[in-house]
């Protein structure tokens, strides 16, 4: 008998060794998808999942933190307040890789105030939230991403208009914005990898058919609809810093992008001078795509320098939650002299 | 008749009129005497022109509450004039302004009566721009000259307090020698009090408040991130960490080892220091009655899921916005029972300045060592008012971090490690952080059903040994938590509770009723779950009063929860007004309600 | 011993597998026979896949609560069928699909074992999409085969549930056919027990659950605002509404007379119905824990402006997210003391049908009598589980809207209006609403403090005042709210008191205890804050045993709050592990605790 | 001795009539100069203060609603949540005239999740924020309208983009928004009411600034550098739907808007080309303004014709708080129909 040669990555990890519990999703979810690719983008990656975090809210998207990479520590909070405990997580230890997941409503409902906060901020984190339009957990609620005239399974049809995160992350400041679907693999790992090596906020809005509550005619957020409508921005590849060394990456294809740790991603325009640098065309491609009714996908907006929260706050060198106790107690020496001050 | 050091001086003012500055340089001067003193600023939930009183109070015994007679009350604040006279005692002292008074402010005959001209003598200040808020000076120079403040004494803290400003000293040195030159010129006297320099007395002591040593507390204890949202009377605490941390808290590249994150509203910064103490670091939220019940579902995520945080709560008047700048113990009963479910925090009860520094270091340690969310409960008078207390002391060594586990902990005990289990019997597991390399460290932390090995559960089980497990960690707590400080006399049947802002006027209350003929042993509570020591103490005494700032008597109701065979044996004095609590009131009250029962 | 009528089937399926439908169908057709029987849903916190058990009881004595003992198993979920099989008491009966089956299931001998080829069978649908759904109706064939349900009745639960559309009704039918003929055909039996139709049981009987009866209860309630956000298990309530409000709350133009909103969050819900109860209308809001730990803020604004505005509570296994689809009744101190400072809150406690439909509209109402947020306290038992009852009967004649007063009503009382005022001695002010045109009768409503005549106001005396008034106005509220239930017996020492969905195992119990010899009283507690008849009650008693459904003993701690005197004459019966309390546990437990004390 | 005539608007009601409680602000605070401009505003709409709720957060400018029509019902709410509260009244009561007081802290701090989806709801309310960059009431923290490079008072710089919360309130869908200066009576008075005859949400962010704590150099919303930096689209007129009737408004002046009361601004265009109703054109013209470090005000978004939030609920005829009882309970035929059904 001759075992199959498992394909390694630079760390001689396999695919499955970023694989986590078995999905309790409702079968053919979106969001089982979506774990799929995380889990291909931290191999491609080559990611220790120890220097990894895994953060969540309160939903079915957000069940799903505990179905990929099972090595790294992960926490499922409350509902909404991911943005705020990743936070703290982030502060307290900025020397780990954070990705958080998310649903519609938890980030766009309930979480909508602490979620753009923590935009301003430029979080170091990867944020992905999986979008159905739907509060799924709860059975099939509108979310407030529904989308205007889409019509629950019971019938009620939805008369506002949605919130389109992508809009709203670029408004408060995000330095990486992209949008993708849960089934378009070739697309969503490669944007996963570029959001996990880019330094700063990565919001990544991946439309994630619920196939349970919100897949039916008049949904406009159904697998069918989303597959007929989608409209990429450009193709794209990601090549991790580390293998750019080795392989010795042959500059000048198309649309360049370099991340600080020296990665590359390389956009192939399909839309005509789309340039994701530039916010207000952002905003306006985002805003056409709207109007003609598709769902635009791809790397929609980056901005590549603007400190981090934790370098705004100088915090380098050892975490904070690492940090001995010499460290963190001053001196009885500087009490003495805060006594002496206080005591004129 | 006269006292030495002994009164009561009320200033009323509008606030934001300058008068802050003046009523310090005042107490700091009989501060710098020698003498016993303590002070209360009641301002108003507004930035300027609400009347706001500071009273401060000289007490040859040494008694530092409020007090509930007023002896001397300045008047510069024509729209409470009328019923600010009322105020003064029998005899006492009116000061006031000949240039801003009202005829009926002057109806009572049976006090002394004082008028000068501050408004006029202010023209003499060159510097228009600041002769208004100079003209509070001008009491304290006048008050200086009635009762006996030196000019050196008065210099002395002028130049404590602008230091390197040398024409603010001048400027406001002027209008005290306007006040003081117009006492002697006019041979004006009192015969209320004297105060008279002690020598050696207040040595070495120093004078704050809670906030400022709860903040430097918790510096001191380590604290590494520091999540807040502005609400006042808690915002100075946070703030004061944000004045020391700079100097206290960098290391050798002159990097911080603190983070201080000004939240976007309470729920995040809760949810930061939730995050935060998951991911390892010791973290503090501050913040009031409004701002814990936001916090309530994610402190209810931290007890669940055993992370430690640590909630400094600074009471004011409450329900809803209540009384903001006023002070209360009124939330005692929301920080035990906070959030849904069955619940149950520890909570801390510092007194005095040196207890606000070391409990603050103690929260840190116990949430680290129970895991869990605890509350460091302090109110506005103890967080805001200035008083003298002994040099803030050092006392615990170092750091407790319980049982956080790191790789070679897991390699010792055979590399096993499994987060929920109760491997002692005192209901704390142990714990590891984000970033330990150990193979068996990773567990995932939810706030849904778990077993002991964190895997999500929702097996009947599974669910109640957890619960049953919290509830024994809470019992740890009991022991674990400071015990109480109990002064028992042979002699006495009853016993006195009281905690917080209140202990200093129950000690006096204390006295007057020992004056009284009536000998009380006294308990101060100092953390809950109760200790067991406190079911000794009521057991011991016919009748044990629990003294609290609150309506419904929120600690006297956890007694009774927790041994209701000893219900029969407490009674509650209340005292809820927003002001800080009077010996006066605690006397009255007490009597009143040992009046039925045992006299 | 084969029983008549007496028997209880759990079938054990994946939850989102289609088994919902067949079981619903099983129980219906039980209850049209006119059988005594209830039903209990344990499902996960989770769409599809995860392990569900439904339970259903017949009982010839009409007992309703969940039977503590499976006499009959149904394995159709491969993941828990080596545990399921444990769970059936000896001689119990299993069914299990001998296509899906583990070896490891039939290893018991103590038990009788039916397998049928349900998935085999299965193929002989034709069409294959919902073949496996399908399945499950296979048991119900052999099921009502095996136990005596008649084709007739199965039929005519098909038609009530599938009226318009008889393909489906056909295709189920086949389905149950095929079930029903393979225990024909092989001549299957046991001797578990018959059901056997009685004629004129159930008549006029209806089938619902409590949510759906508190969304009618508050629609005949006249509720005209409606602020939710989606949490299980409240969110079927207010999704029930949704459907009803339609049909039922349309004037004569074909305009509702109700808004209902899908907030966005919680804060914002009890925002809303904050707002529109400023403003007049009968708002409410229904949520379980979390959202009630997020609430609490608003309520406080509520409770301290007096604003009428209702919450209905469905709770859920907490803390945290706990387990969101078991049931608890653990809120209980979160509701009573909801909102930082001194709070005191009324619960409404429905334990059946009728008291959810009653308490809906009582809640609305106490709402505007008080002028206070009104809890409504339900459970995931009591709200999401099918059970018979009487049909609802509309018994209070109209809306109370308590001192609500309008312009004539300001003129008949001499132009005079005080917010804030306590005319009646009973600490109810009276209330205008925008829009009332007379002159006297605007306020401004602010959480901050004020005095009776709604001005803002620091002053010690007001403020105390209105916190008196608010403590008198709860006091009220215990005679205002409904009266405790007592069944008492004159040769009881013993007295027990439940409430909510733990009545009915009560009642079970006791039954059972009686025929110990044990004789006992009940009290069905139907409000907080406590009636004085519970005190009575607790008084005439040696000891009374107050069971609950959480950890802490919340009610219990209540009583010993409010009547210390009391307190060593009550004891806890605790049952929390997120299942539907059963008899047998209160049972068990209830002479556990009276053995050390009275046997 | 004689008397000075008063002045009377078309209810005979004076100016005096539209006051309310003495202020508690700070001498010469913004908030003061807005209330003065919300008196005169509903003055010379000839609104029956009657007819008006008034709704506040927390705050400086919160208390402020208690300074101005001390006729109408108030309601001074909880922090960051007059938006919710606000619903709910104007749900329950739809034939009055709301009108908010919020601040910088309250709106864009703790309340902005509310806020964003009180926008997408288009209730109709005037909402003003009182904008200062700072929490005034608890002494002068920055809030998340501070520009990025303002110092506090004790020196502490700010290290966040301000949120520009007209960007963010169109961006959300409003269909009201507007920007003005507490010391130009001259356009923010008509800007009230303008907003208060729109038939939908009106944002008005008010520059107020907090002379007690943001009034130093250093600070962008000083009294000085707001004034230095003020950048007005156009000269705005506003001449209520009543009175035009009376007048016999002559039409033609440059740019107007007809409200759907028949209210009518004319707005006389300082910028060229700028068109308030292009959502993307107003979008790009605020950028510019940042860019160019000035404070763009006037009318700058509107769009007229969305449902209010009242609308889509359908709620027409009388308050739903003013229904008597026989419109609010159905009959018991509906509820034996109702049991018969359950019991089937
Ligand atoms: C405070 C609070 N409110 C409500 C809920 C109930 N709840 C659980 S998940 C969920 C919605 C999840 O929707 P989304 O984030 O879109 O995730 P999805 O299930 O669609 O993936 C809600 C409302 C909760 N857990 N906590
Ligand atoms: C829940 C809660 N958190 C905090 C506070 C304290 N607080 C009162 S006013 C205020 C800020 C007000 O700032 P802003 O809205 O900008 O108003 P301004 O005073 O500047 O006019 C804060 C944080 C509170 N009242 N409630
Ligand atoms: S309910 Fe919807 S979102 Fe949830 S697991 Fe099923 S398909 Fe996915
Ligand atoms: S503190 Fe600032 S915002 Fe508040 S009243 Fe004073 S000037 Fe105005
Ligand atoms: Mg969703
Ligand atoms: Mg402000």
């Amino acid at each position: 008998m001759s075992e199959a040669k498992e394909f390694l990555n630079r760390l001689n990890l396999a695919e499955k060794d970023y694989s986590g519990a078995p999905s309790t999703m409702c079968q053919g979810c979106g969001h089982d998808a979506i774990s799929a690719s995380i889990r291909k983008a931290f191999y491609d990656s080559s990611i220790d999942p120890k220097q990894v975090i895994k953060l969540s809210g309160i939903g079915c998207s957000s069940k799903t933190p505990a179905y990929f990479l099972g090595k790294a520590f992960g926490i499922n909070t409350v509902h909404g307040r991911m943005s705020a405990v990743a936070t703290g997580a982030i502060v307290a230890n900025h020397t780990l890789l954070p990705i958080g997941v998310s649903g519609d409503g938890d980030t766009s409902a309930i979480g909508l105030g602490n979620f753009c906060h923590m935009i301003r901020r430029n979080l170091n984190f990867t944020y992905i939230i999986e979008n159905n339009g739907v509060y799924g957990l709860t059975k099939g609620q509108f979310s407030a991403t529904a989308d205007k005239g889409t019509a629950l399974k019971k019938g009620k049809i939805n008369q506002n208009e949605a919130i389109d995160l992508c809009e709203l992350a670029i408004t408060m400041g995000a330095t990486f914005v992209a949008r993708s679907f849960s089934g378009d693999r070739k697309q969503l790992a490669p944007l996963i990898q570029a959001a996990l090596a880019h330094k700063g906020l990565a919001i990544l809005d991946v439309l994630s058919p619920c196939v349970t509550f919100n897949n039916h005619e008049g949904s406009k957020k159904s697998l069918k609809n989303i597959r007929a409508h989608l409209d990429p921005i450009h193709d794209i590849d990601f090549m991790p810093g580390a293998e750019l060394i080795e392989v010795d990456y042959k500059k000048g294809s198309e649309t360049e992008v370099v991340l600080y740790d020296g990665s590359i991603v390389t956009l192939k325009k399909l839309h005509e001078n789309y340039d994701p640098m530039n916010k207000m065309g952002a905003i306006l491609e985002l805003n056409q795509a709207k109007t003609d009714g598709k769902f635009l996908t791809g790397l929609i907006y980056f901005e590549p320098n603007r400190p981090t929260f934790t370098e705004q706050l100088d915090i380098r060198g050892t975490a904070l939650a690492y940090l001995p106790e010499d460290k963190l107690r001053p001196s009885i020496k500087h009490l003495d002299a805060i006594n002496k001050k206080l005591s004129m | 008749m006269s006292t030495i050091n002994d009164v009561n001086i009320c200033i009323a003012t509008p606030n934001g009129s300058g008068s802050a500055s003046a009523n310090n340089i005042l107490f700091k001067s009989i501060f710098k005497m020698g003498i016993p003193c303590s002070s209360k600023n009641m301002f108003p939930s507004n930035i300027q022109s609400m009347p706001t009183w500071y009273e401060i109070r000289a007490s040859s015994a040494g008694f530092g509450s409020r007090k509930d007679v007023i002896d001397v009350m300045v008047t510069f604040n024509p729209e409470t004039g009328a019923s600010d006279v009322g105020k003064l005692r029998e005899n006492g002292l009116l000061l006031y302004d000949t240039g801003a008074c009202e005829e009926s402010w002057l109806s009572r005959n049976d006090i002394q009566k004082i008028g000068f001209p501050a408004t006029e003598l202010s023209k003499q200040i060159p510097n228009a721009k600041i002769r208004s808020k100079l003209r509070n000076m001008i009491y304290v120079g006048v008050i200086s000259s009635l009762f006996g403040i030196s000019r050196e004494v008065l210099i002395a803290v002028l130049r404590d307090t602008f230091g390197d400003k040398p024409e603010v000293i001048e400027s406001n040195l002027m209008a005290i020698e306007l006040g003081s030159k117009w006492v002697e010129e006019n041979q004006v006297t009192q015969d209320i009090c004297t105060l008279v320099t002690i020598e050696g007395g207040n040595k070495g002591k120093i004078l704050s408040d809670g906030n400022t040593c709860s903040a430097l507390g918790a510096i001191y204890g380590g604290v590494s991130v520091v999540a807040w949202y502005p609400i006042t009377p808690s915002s100075s605490l946070a703030e004061t960490m944000e004045k020391y941390l700079p100097e206290l808290r960098m290391d050798e590249d002159k990097n911080p080892t603190y983070a201080v994150i000004q939240a976007e509203d309470e729920i995040a910064a809760a949810g930061i220091i939730t995050g935060a103490g998951w991911a390892g670091a010791r973290a503090m939220t501050a913040t009031s009655g409004p701002g814990l019940s936001l916090m309530n579902e994610m402190i209810g995520l931290a007890y669940f899921t055993e992370i430690p945080s640590s909630y400094f709560i600074v009471q004011r008047g409450g329900p809803s916005t209540g009384l903001p700048t006023r002070t209360q113990q009124s939330d005692i009963l929301s920080m035990y029972f906070a959030s849904h479910g069955d619940t149950r925090h520890v909570i801390l009860l510092p007194h005095d300045l040196q207890t606000c520094f070391e409990f603050s270091k103690l929260c840190l340690d116990l949430a680290d060592q129970l895991q869990t969310p605890v509350f460091f409960a302090s109110d506005l008078d103890l967080g805001m008012n200035i008083r003298p207390s002994e040099p803030l002391e050092l006392k615990s060594p170092s750091l407790n971090r319980g049982k956080l586990i790191h790789e070679k902990d897991i390699e010792a005990q055979g590399n096993q490690f499994r987060r929920y289990f109760d491997l002692d019997g005192d209901g704390i597991p142990q714990r590891t952080i984000p970033g330990n390399q150990h193979p068996k460290a990773v567990y995932f932390c939810s706030g849904a059903g778990h077993n002991a090995d964190a895997k999500r559960s929702e097996d009947p089980g599974d669910y109640k040994e957890l619960l049953d497990r919290l509830l024994k960690k809470n019992h740890t707590a009991r022991l674990l938590a400071p015990q109480p400080l109990v002064e028992t006399s042979e002699t006495s049947r009853i016993g006195m509770i009281s905690f917080g802002s209140s202990v200093e006027a129950v000690r006096e209350a204390r006295h007057r009723m020992n004056q009284d003929g009536i000998k009380t042993s006294h308990l101060t509570l100092l953390a809950l779950p109760l200790s067991p020591l406190v079911k000794d103490f009521i057991q011991k005494h016919e009748i044990t009063l629990i003294v609290e700032q609150n309506r419904d008597g929120q600690v006297a109701s956890i007694v009774r929860m927790d041994w209701p065979e000893l219900a029969q044996k407490i009674d509650s004095v209340l005292v809820y007004d927003g002001l800080p609590v009077t010996a006066g009131s605690v006397h009255r009250l007490s009597m009143e309600k040992l009046g039925g029962k045992l006299l």
